[in-house]
């Protein structure tokens, strides 16, 4: 029953696959903005693990920096999804097809 | 009209004096209920309000000095009620006659329903036998709505025996003044 | 003590997984709400493996944030969106065969990895995130990443307010 | 008998006893929050009718003291009724996160100092004030799901209203408590109370035996401002007047708890409740010196059980001071308009906030250096 750096690696491991799978297959965007923030949290997850195990800070101090630019980026995110709804009335990518016809 | 907004000076608006002076009056309040003990709140069952000359409250029926029913079944007063809640089912012409001298019927049927009424005091404005009188009562309580149309028993035993002025004898007086008036020819 | 620690991981990296499943691919519902819902669960769920990591300032950090402010605005734009006939649309199976081939593939690169490197073999655990020593960490060695870090929050709170005008020119 | 429970906790390994204490600690603070959050309602209704000269509520029990027991009778014995058109699932679910918050965050605040050899604290964390902002940020979901479970206009727009506030005051208040930790250096609420011991140093020896407690609030004038900021955005987190703008029953027919009733209502109504006692509770563990008095030798941690209880004592009484001042403050003000509620928020206090902040920082700095 011992818990060690790979069990925490292969958590982080799915959850960034089960992100990268909301990406790939989901069709509204406000989803695929979640299914980001799955993955970089799954990142997240990886490098304070690292940080816990190789004795030293860095990952952490890495993470702190993930959640600011995850925060800064949802909320310009979510600007421009409000604006494109204003314009479009849709939060699905497959009717943003303006370049295609 | 425009009312100019007066200009708040920079104490004012940091409303620090609006503050204090909140602060003041109810604690001024709450020290005058709850350390001298005057609150205006009325215990109600235990403490009752005691009514003011001139209240409107419910119109009932009163009987004579004798215990005569004073109605004589005229209807002016179910024809002037302004939300209609006054019902009288008059005798009809083969019905029972008035139980005292003076009046030809009195009502069958006499029903006020308190739900509706509204307490204005045009049926005893209007009733020329001076029957009906709004009394002094303003509790009404009943558990459904037929109990609240209360009948002319209920009603005549609820109003009582109006001491005071008993119309017909006063007039019956006059009446008689008039025969023995020496009227010259 | 360590037993509790290790059924504690359990729980919560099930806990993690099963939420993180029902964000993607929820069998019950498609609203973006109930996603964003089990989101926060995920996130409160890392909350608690970072705790079991002895990083308490991110695992803080993280509620706070992520929990806190970031599914917030999250579900204000889902509700400020009206957002009722979305939900019902289908899956192209196209689409979803190649989601699936490629994250099988991306995993596959993980766990290969993950065998080669046997990551866990000889690591100390013993390495306290406390607030201060990060703070000075922070301050001192990563105080330029910090300072740009700032500075992009200012650019991205500049550009929300700029796109949120209703009539740009 | 007392001696057998001694002898019997003394051979329990030291990972059992702190599971045995820590759950002790859990029913007792739960239970004394409950029972608090039931008798603040009545504080309020007796208050309210004091200042408007009425008696209040008196005829459960002596002094009406009874009554809460009747509305939490009444509350469970009401039809539970589930409109037809909400989302059942949040519509469920939302009551009980709108509560659950408030109770979390008492687990970081040190009501006492010792009971015999245990701290009264439940969870002593070194991160203490970030858990309680965290979990405070959790409120906000409570009332954005109770709106959008409704799926009806007006608890719509009363849970988005509600939470911009709450989102808004949120910044506020956990900027406001950030120069308390440049003052002090910890994060630790225990050692933040332990901090504030004696008596304060600036107040000149002239006055002789007036001298103030060395309670945070007290300390600096900037700390002072803080406190201030954090008392505003405490009312404002907490949904009291004057900022109850969720409670809209003039433009919103109520807010986001209109298609609620019986036991789902009073659960929102408990959450409000036991939000306004721990923020009280935070606002004297944080600037009024939680535990300690310093008179009497007051400000040291207990060495006997009934000094322990006393400093329970102490910090019952001025969370209780607290919890009537917020409720004084309901029956003085009248709301803010929500514009004002926004600008106020947004251009007042976090300016205020963070100028307050880096004149801390240059203070602290400016010491160091002399």
């Amino acid at each position: 029953m011992n818990v060690g750096l790979e069990h925490y690696l292969v958590v982080s491991a799915v959850l960034f696959a089960l992100g990268l799978l909301g990406v790939v297959t989901r069709r509204n965007i406000l989803v695929i903005y979640m299914s980001l923030e799955l993955m970089l949290n799954a990142a997240n997850l990886a490098l304070v693990a690292f940080s816990r195990f190789n004795n030293n800070l860095d990952g952490q101090v890495m993470v702190f920096f993930i959640i600011t630019v995850a925060a800064a980026e949802v909320a310009v995110g979510l600007a421009l999804i409000v604006a494109l709804y204003r314009r479009r009335q849709t939060t699905h990518v497959e009717d943003l097809n303006l370049l295609k016809h | 009209m425009i009312v100019e907004r007066k200009k708040l000076n920079f104490w004012e608006r940091l409303y620090i004096p609006a503050v204090i002076g909140g602060f003041k009056v109810t604690a001024r309040h709450f020290i005058k209920s709850v350390f001298k003990r005057q609150p205006v709140t009325m215990q109600y069952p235990e403490e009752r309000w005691v009514v003011p000359e001139g209240y409107r409250g419910a119109p009932y029926l009163v009987k004579d000095q004798e215990g005569n029913t004073k109605c004589v079944s005229c209807q002016l007063c179910e024809f002037v009620c302004p939300p209609k809640a006054i019902k009288i089912i008059p005798p009809g012409p083969a019905g029972q006659l008035a139980d005292r001298p003076n009046a030809e019927k009195m009502p069958a049927e006499f029903e006020i329903n308190m739900l509706r009424c509204i307490f204005c005091g045009y049926c005893q404005e209007v009733c020329p036998e001076e029957a009906i009188f709004l009394q002094k009562d303003w509790s009404h309580v009943g558990t459904n709505r037929a109990e609240m149309i209360y009948n002319k028993e209920k009603l005549l035993s609820l109003g009582g025996t109006h001491a005071g002025t008993q119309k017909w004898k006063h007039k019956l007086e006059e009446a008689k003044e008039q025969e023995n008036f020496p009227v010259k020819p | 003590m360590e037993n509790a620690q290790a059924y504690l991981f359990y729980v919560f990296a099930a806990l993690a997984v099963i939420c993180a499943i029902m964000v993607v691919a929820n069998p019950f519902s498609r609203s973006p709400v109930t996603s964003a819902m089990f989101l926060v669960l995920t996130m409160g769920c890392l909350a608690g493996l970072f705790t079991l990591l002895h990083a308490f300032f991110l695992a803080a950090v993280q509620i706070l944030v992520y929990a806190g402010a970031v599914m917030v605005l999250f579900l204000f734009v889902i509700m400020l969106l009206d957002l009722k006939e979305e939900q019902r649309r289908q899956v192209k199976s196209l689409s979803l065969v190649a989601g699936l081939v490629s994250v099988g593939a991306i995993l596959a690169i993980f766990v290969r990895s993950l065998i080669a490197t046997k990551p866990g073999e000889g690591a100390l655990a013993n390495v306290e995130g406390s607030t201060s020593k990060l703070g000075k960490l922070l301050f001192t060695q990563y105080l330029l990443p910090f300072e740009i870090v700032s500075v992009l929050l200012l650019v991205a709170m500049v550009g929300v307010v700029l796109l949120s005008k209703k009539d740009l020119k | 008998m007392f001696d057998n429970i001694t002898n019997w906790i003394d051979g329990l390994t030291a990972m059992q006893q702190f599971v045995l204490f820590s759950g002790v600690k859990i029913f007792a603070v739960f239970g004394v929050l409950m029972t608090c959050v039931a008798y603040a309602v009545w504080v309020e209704r007796k208050v309210a009718a004091a200042i408007q000269d009425r008696v209040g509520p008196n005829r459960a029990g002596p002094f009406g003291l009874l009554q809460p027991a009747c509305d939490g009778i009444k509350a469970f014995l009401k039809e539970d009724f589930t409109p037809d058109h909400v989302r059942k699932a949040y519509f469920w679910i939302a009551p009980a996160i709108a509560l659950i918050p408030a109770l979390l965050t008492v687990a970081v605040i040190p009501f006492g100092s010792n009971l015999g050899a245990q701290k009264m604290v439940i969870a002593d964390l070194n991160v203490g004030i970030l858990y309680t902002f965290g979990i405070v940020s959790l409120g906000v979901y409570g009332i954005v799901l109770a709106g959008y479970a409704a799926n009806s206009k007006y608890p719509f727009i009363g849970g988005i209203r509600s939470s911009a506030q709450m989102v808004s005051y949120e910044l506020a208040m956990g900027m406001s408590v950030i120069p308390l930790f440049l003052w002090v250096g910890d994060l630790n609420l225990s050692q933040l109370v332990i901090s504030q011991q004696g008596f304060v140093g600036w107040l000149p020896d002239a006055l002789g035996s007036v001298r103030l407690p060395n309670w945070l609030v007290f300390q600096s004038p900037m700390l002072a401002l803080s406190f201030f900021i954090f008392l505003v955005a405490a009312f404002a987190e907490t949904n009291r007047t004057p900022f109850d703008l969720p409670e809209a029953e003039q433009e919103l027919a109520g807010g986001y708890n209109i298609e609620y009733s019986s036991i789902k209502f009073a659960l929102f109504f408990m959450g409000e409740y036991a939000a306004m006692i721990t923020a009280s509770a935070m606002m004297v563990t944080l600037f009024f010196g939680g535990w300690t008095l310093p008179w009497f030798g007051l400000d040291q941690p207990a060495t006997s059980i009934p000094g322990g209880l006393l400093h329970i004592g102490i910090f019952f009484v001025k969370v209780v001071a607290f919890v009537f001042t917020i409720v004084w403050v309901r029956w003085m003000w009248p709301r803010f308009r929500y514009d004002q509620l926004m600008d106020l928020g947004w251009r007042r206090f976090i300016p205020l906030a963070l100028v307050n902040i880096v004149v801390t920082a240059l203070w602290l700095w400016i010491r160091s250096r002399s």
